[in-house]
């Protein structure tokens, strides 16, 4: 038979075993199985491949993507290349944060609990909000579900969603709402690049929405009309839901300052690698008069038999495994590890470091954008932004030329903003964090003034 | 009991420093509303390095983890998480990739996705697959919104799923999520679908009948054709929930059984560690007819390089930002090139001979309330034990002590007093052995002293929690006194 | 107790596959002498890949670490040791670097070697520096080979070496590894060398002197430019134990103590990880005059690129393979970059705090045999405590049941029951606290009842262990029964 | 004053401290130094980084180094690219094994203190020795040290040395044995690149010999007559002092076996990164007899006062920190981490992964060797070897040319042993390890093809 590093049953093992279960080969505990499905049985697959065997197809596989540290790179719009403290590496390895199962013991879970609990205090924290769940599986997903949560709540099924969100969030949140069938609505932007709010304020005029959805910094950058919007919204007797971007509440206000009932975001600035996108965390905190109508699981503090406090998973009443169809969501297993990375990016970064990023990102990108503004042929819209800011190329420079152009020069520019807002032609979103250091932002200016030179001066 | 990381605070202290802007700097006012300003400090931890290490390892000391010991928690497929998957994870040119990066920058990603696709539409006997699910749950309701992405393009109205009532809560829960409604079907005595009543329950409403096989039981449904059979030509859809998957690879594929849309739990089969909650990955497979209707994008090939296929008209969109767990999904990828085509064979039938030797050891001490063949699980029901006095939830806190996780309990709801046993393939037979000698302990001991059995655990971190009182007055979040 | 993984073994099982040769095989004997060839297995464990991991996890378990607790063993530095440092030493383009790759291919490395070895001048005074040493103690061989080397090349027979009888013993070891005789000059009631005694030891024979200042008991030794004047002036050289370097960095420099060679424990005062015995490393910083001597090679700039500087005709040769322990430098440097100019002063200013502090609050119930400031670390004697019936290593076991690693215990030899107590830097003022209290608590238990305090420790994974079996009956290799 | 993430104290914190000792400030804790000493404080030294300048300030050296994943290297010589099991990683990073002290505290040290004794066990049964010391720096200064202990046990101050041992070994050993001056004399080598017999036989004539000194695999890649030079040690009442590579006993018998009496080597090649020459860890294990006079740490299996096996440093009298000058050796701080990384390899590897290893770099080595002679021009003199060889070059093609052609391809050849061992112009060491995969060596024969066509034919 087969021995390999993860099977420990050795040939005696298993007759001892099929002996006392009085059948005469593995293939007998089948035999429950109708033959005639036993027929396709043989996979096509490779053959079996051992540790070196796999790092060397790992190898060549690497070999094929680039190495990024060659790189010095602009792109953001919802993932971001950012200080990732090492102690994280070190605490996620750990099997014991690793490869245990959610936390259904709690008696043997305590490290994931508290890390948990920590967690939710942690984004209440940094929202303004009363309650946070465990997590999400990401950003998009968070608010696809706050908004389910908003109609929830309201008894109302329409959403007013801006058009300024993330596009992949606006995508997922369709095609969440797709099921149960929930209007969407999606607010205009105005010339300032952020939600039109006369729009807005007629989309309401029925009361018929259970929410309005914003993201601020918004996906081109720009920081929204909150309060007008706040007031949009209660006035409409809708719930006022704010996407944020973690790292920015440490230059602009919680949500919870200025009337948030739902705040959502994706947590993979906290200390999550970009993966390609993924995994990394959605979080998800509201007040207090919601919480039982929140997604996803919840950690409470509580006392142990000896009266210590200890935690453990608490108001499951919302969730699938006790309420089935009638639960808050289907979320089971949710985004954990890549929560407490967020937990411990939080607490290695602190108060005083939240605001330093923030502050570092905010004025490299103002200094950028401003240089940029003095370059012939670039222009720079609005100046209402906090790290990611819209830059128009120059007319006789397309998007395709620039990108190869910069690309040649090993810088990797912002994404091209046209194929999603028909209305901005030649934009490019650039995104500047505290990875990009003043030298790379000198780099990207001289690609520019050379660029200049061949394609716009001559 | 390990202070609060806030309540080891103190104001000043660092847990890294950060540069200097190193560019002139403005006024943040003369460009953000100044009323937006965050003037004050976020409520976050002021603690050193060292603190901050101590911290999480006094925690993580706190959990027990695969490593520690025997985690047979059913349904959930425990087995051991190669260290090799996690190494893979840390090189610079898989971790620290964005996503839009151009697609030429990242075929040796793009590739391992592509092939990954190849492998779980192969193991499951499915045509197409999408990797974008973040979870089985997700999983589950990217299948469901297929289907009904599948019923609207075909013009027909149907409202209703069907889910056994041995089903995961995911199930029903999933399909409410997509605008269904639920209808259970009964087991019957052998704990499979009841046909009959099944048949009552199938009519041109029925979009889909979802199924894990083995079910939650750890029972292969035999009449799995005969119930294809009838959904199909209801004209309904088969959906097939991967938690299980663990017991057929190699063995028997669900595209072979009538099963149209299949999610695979990374986690569970493909050995991508748990994390205390995930991230895991549910990867949707579906037979040629439904591929249209996938979340986009799908990773592609046109003979030459890979890319992001976009291009699909009656897809239902995307389920979640970007293209799925990508960190998982090269964990679940390396699994499979360990275990190679023999291997995973040899993964099904030795999960499924640890379970049935499990089962026909424990059966002696505990009642077994379906007879026969398991597959890679079994479910014990602790009712000669309540009778004499301690409930299942008592025996899964007195395992404790010795150092073992207690099974899936209550789980499924079908069962009283349900313990569902899953030891997965990775444990060796002395690691059995010894959890029947604990299994025996204890039913010997309730039967002389349920009293003093009902005061475990003794040995864990802390003791038996009040999840009342967590209930009755909810404290989420800690605050500052 | 742990199983040994000798006993967990079973035959057949595999910890790790391998792949085929996949090029034609030949029958090994045509090549080798056929007696040679090893027909038996070597015994050697034979376990799956969990039941390792399960093993090593369980392990470590066992041990106290800098992030369980407080470390403060004395003349150990017990420092934290930073995370960033061991993750620069996982990226491929270090780790993966054959020693003999041509130096173009490498010159990342090089030049980070060539700056430490500046900044370990630069730190101790000193002029030009080898970083090849693998520990403190083979620093100290090199120094005294230098020092031979030095005098050999003066055409001096020189065949003494004084050290201080609170000197470590690896000093005398060294120098007698280097064929030197040790004289023993004794500490005077300051604890510090007699300068009297010195000067009637010193002759035309004597090489050097080995000390390390802040000496042992945690005391500068004031009379420093008085003992450089009277080797000096008697043609000896002065040797610099690094040890206590974290005592003065950025405060005063060996160099400028009139020391001539100096090593560093790169694995107390740079933060390194001391591993459970190592790897450490020992670089050698010297002044001008002997730095002909320096084993080769050192590493250099020619103005355009790094090299491995061989040509040094005098030099003492090699005293390991290649040039360093490499990785053990790497964090080191990331160290002096993490702290900086200010930081390494704030290091020895916060450590010297500390301790002081501590010597305080400790001295009003133990008694302290030198009073007056003390450096980064000060020697308590338990005598008080031995007379009450707890000699120091009952006291040093107690302590374990706080969690706490004990002190450096007898060691001085000069100080009756001595307890050597280094907090370090790297502790919050809240565990030096707690530390105060539990001590203050275990001087009251001695007091109230000195035999219960010696039955700890507890709270241990073993209980006390029987050494005098252990040294008697020697068992030092498990063999199968 | 200065806030960093290593330094907890705040100036709150500094200032309770200094009120309590009763001094004003942190600069007068130094007033015992005598104030000309203080005058040149400051440091030239780099402003203190944070911890993202220090991941920019690596990435920046890196790039200065090649990916060595771009290159397929023969390099060998005494330090090897080998698999390395990925679980070795995970262990290694745990705190618990990572940042303990030398397990002088028994009771709060049995995970390392039972890693070390299974790793003594292992070393014992690679090498047939009975006892195990805790580790060595290297293999080298194991050897030195050897020789040292064949002084001391034998009371003679001679050794013969083999000139087929690793010159790196040669030259360390020199620098040890200039201190106690110990003769060395170099045993010459014969036609078939191993230690010559005759020669031996004639220089242990005098029977002052401490110890003869061989290595098997010798560095030249070929087998010693272990036999013969056995008894010639014997018979000269010196003892037999054997260097192996640690994988070879995969394939050739452990010294044990041909009576050695000490065995050291290197333990680089047990899961150790080659990382430019080091940390690895050097062992070293001797017959029962000669217990007491081994240098360095050895740990012993003992009873706890429950009467439980526990295990604890022991022996200890023949160590510095007791016996001061008249210590075995000067070794206090070993590399027990390198050792722990290779108990942990031994683990893995288990006896017939070991087997499987060493004829994996057999058979390879040994097919590269056999089609390389087909290629004309170049020679490989010998057939006697395990997995390095010698490799002779065409004449009219230089070692320098050589190697810029080899390099230009991304193949990095072995080293030039004409630097050691002047009797073999044009000599190259070639390394095969379980990492040069099947392609690597048509890589290399047909790059060898190529320079015939253009240096030999032409
Ligand atoms: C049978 C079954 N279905 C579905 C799920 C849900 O999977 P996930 O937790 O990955 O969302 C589970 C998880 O426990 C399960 O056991
Ligand atoms: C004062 C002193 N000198 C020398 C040494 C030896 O250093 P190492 O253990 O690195 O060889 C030590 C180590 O404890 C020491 O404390």
């Amino acid at each position: 038979m087969i021995y390999h590093n993860y099977l420990p049953n050795t040939d005696e093992s298993r007759q001892k075993m099929l002996d006392i279960i009085g059948v005469s080969s593995q293939e007998d505990l089948f035999k429950n199985i109708p033959v005639e499905l036993q027929k396709n049985t043989s996979l096509v697959l490779p053959e079996s491949h051992c540790e070196l065997e796999i790092q060397n197809r790992i190898l060549e596989l690497a070999q094929k993507n680039i190495w990024p540290g060659g790189y010095v790179s602009f792109l953001g719009a919802g993932c971001y290349n950012r200080y990732i403290p090492s102690v994280i590496d070190n605490i996620l390895s750990r099997v014991e944060f690793l490869t245990a199962y959610t936390p259904y013991q709690p008696e043997i879970s305590q490290g994931t609990l508290q890390a948990i609990y920590e967690f939710q205090t942690m984004i209440c924290n940094l929202t303004g909000m009363d309650v946070s769940n465990a997590s999400m599986y990401d950003g998009a997903t968070a608010t696809a579900e706050a908004i389910l949560m908003s109609c929830r709540i309201t008894k109302k099924n329409k959403t007013i969603v801006s058009r300024a969100l993330n596009p992949e969030t606006q995508d997922v949140i369709k095609t969440y709402l797709s099921g149960p069938d929930i209007d969407i609505i999606t607010a205009p932007i105005n010339e300032d690049s952020i939600t039109d709010i006369n729009n807005l304020f007629e989309l309401t005029a029925n009361k018929d929405i259970a929410s309005i959805v914003i993201q601020v910094p918004n996906f081109l950058g720009n920081i929204e009309e909150v309060r007008k919007i706040e007031q949009i919204a209660h006035n409409a007797g809708a719930l006022f839901v704010v996407i944020i971007d973690p790292i920015s509440v440490g230059m602009i206000k919680p949500p919870g300052a200025y009337g948030a009932d739902i705040v959502t975001g994706d947590g993979q600035s906290l200390g999550n690698n970009m993966m390609y996108g993924g995994p990394a965390f959605g979080f998800m905190a509201c007040r207090q008069k919601h919480m039982r109508n929140m997604p996803g699981r919840i950690v409470g503090s509580s006392l142990d038999s000896d009266g210590n406090t200890a935690y453990t998973l608490t108001l499951q009443t919302r969730e699938q495994h006790i309420r089935r169809d009638k639960a808050t969501s289907n979320i089971c297993t949710n985004h954990s590890l890549c929560a407490l990375a967020g937990s411990i990016y939080l607490s290695i970064i602190g108060p005083k470091g939240l605001k330093e990023i923030a502050n570092i990102c905010f004025q490299r990108a103002h200094f950028l954008a401003s240089k940029i503004s003095e370059i012939e042929g670039f222009k720079i819209p609005h100046d209402n932004f906090f790290n990611e800011f819209i830059m128009i190329l120059p007319d006789n420079l397309s998007v395709d030329v620039f990108n190869k152009e910069m690309l040649d020069r090993k810088i990797i520019p912002g994404i091209n903003l046209n194929s999603y807002y028909h209305e901005l032609p030649g934009a490019i979103l650039i995104s500047v964090t505290e990875k990009n250091k003043p030298v790379d932002l000198y780099l990207f200016l001289s690609a520019l003034r050379e660029l200049v030179e061949e394609y716009v001066l001559n | 009991m390990t202070k609060l990381i806030f309540e080891k605070s103190e104001q000043g202290r660092r847990g890294c420093l950060l540069p200097e802007a190193g560019v002139p700097e403005i006024d943040p006012d003369s460009a953000i509303d100044s009323s937006l300003l965050n003037e004050e400090e976020i409520c976050l931890p002021e603690t050193s390095e060292l603190e901050i290490m101590r911290h999480y390892v006094e925690l993580s000391n706190k959990n027990h983890c695969i490593e520690k010991g025997f985690y047979p928690l059913g349904s959930c497929t425990m087995k051991y998480n190669p260290k090799v998957n996690e190494s893979i994870c840390q090189l610079p040119r898989f971790k620290d990739l964005h996503p839009y990066l151009p697609v030429t920058f990242v075929q040796g990603t793009l590739e391992l996705m592509y092939e990954l696709q190849n492998f779980f539409a192969e193991i499951t006997g499915m045509d197409k697959v999408s990797l974008q699910p973040a979870a089985g749950s997700h999983g589950e309701f990217t299948g469901m919104l297929i289907v009904k992405a599948y019923f609207k393009n075909k013009g027909e109205e149907r409202t209703k799923v069907i889910v056994p009532d041995s089903a995961h809560g995911t199930n029903p829960a999933s399909a409410k999520m997509c605008g269904y409604e639920i209808l259970e079907v009964k087991s019957n005595d052998k704990g499979q679908v009841d046909i009959e009543k099944l048949e009552e329950l199938v009519d041109d409403k029925v979009a889909a009948i979802m199924l894990t096989n083995p079910n939650t039981l750890g029972i292969f449904e035999e009449n799995i054709q005969k119930i294809a059979e009838i959904m199909h030509k209801a004209g309904a859809l088969l959906y097939y929930d991967g938690a299980n998957l663990n017991a057929i690879m190699g063995i028997v594929k669900p595209g072979d059984m009538g099963f149209d849309i299949v999610h695979i739990n990374t986690h569970k089969t493909f050995s991508t560690p748990h994390g205390g909650g995930g991230p895991g990955s549910g990867p949707v497979a579906v037979k040629d007819y439904l591929s249209d209707f996938l979340p986009v994008p799908t990773i592609d090939f046109d003979g030459e390089s890979f890319f992001l296929k976009y291009d699909t008209p009656l897809t239902i969109g995307k389920v979640r930002s970007f293209y799925g767990n990508v960190g998982v999904l090269l964990r679940a990828y390396t699994y499979v090139l360990a275990m190679g085509k023999n291997g995973l064979k040899q993964v099904s039938m030795d999960a499924v001979l640890n379970a049935n030797y499990l089962k026909e050891k424990l059966k002696t001490k505990f009642f077994l309330p379906y007879e026969g063949l398991c597959m890679h699980e079994f479910v014990l029901s602790g009712k000669i034990q309540k009778e004499q006095g301690v409930n299942t939830l008592g025996i899964a806190k007195r395992m404790m002590d010795f150092g073992i996780h207690p099974p899936t309990i209550y789980f499924p709801l079908i069962v009283p007093e349900a313990m569902m046993i899953e030891p997965t393939e990775t444990e060796s037979n002395e690691i059995l052995d010894n959890f029947i000698e604990i299994m025996e302990q204890i039913a010997k001991e309730i039967e002389e002293n349920p009293e003093e059995v009902l005061k475990s655990p003794h040995n864990t971190p802390v003791k038996k929690i009040d999840e009342v009182l967590a209930a009755k007055k909810p404290n989420v979040a800690y605050k500052k006194q």
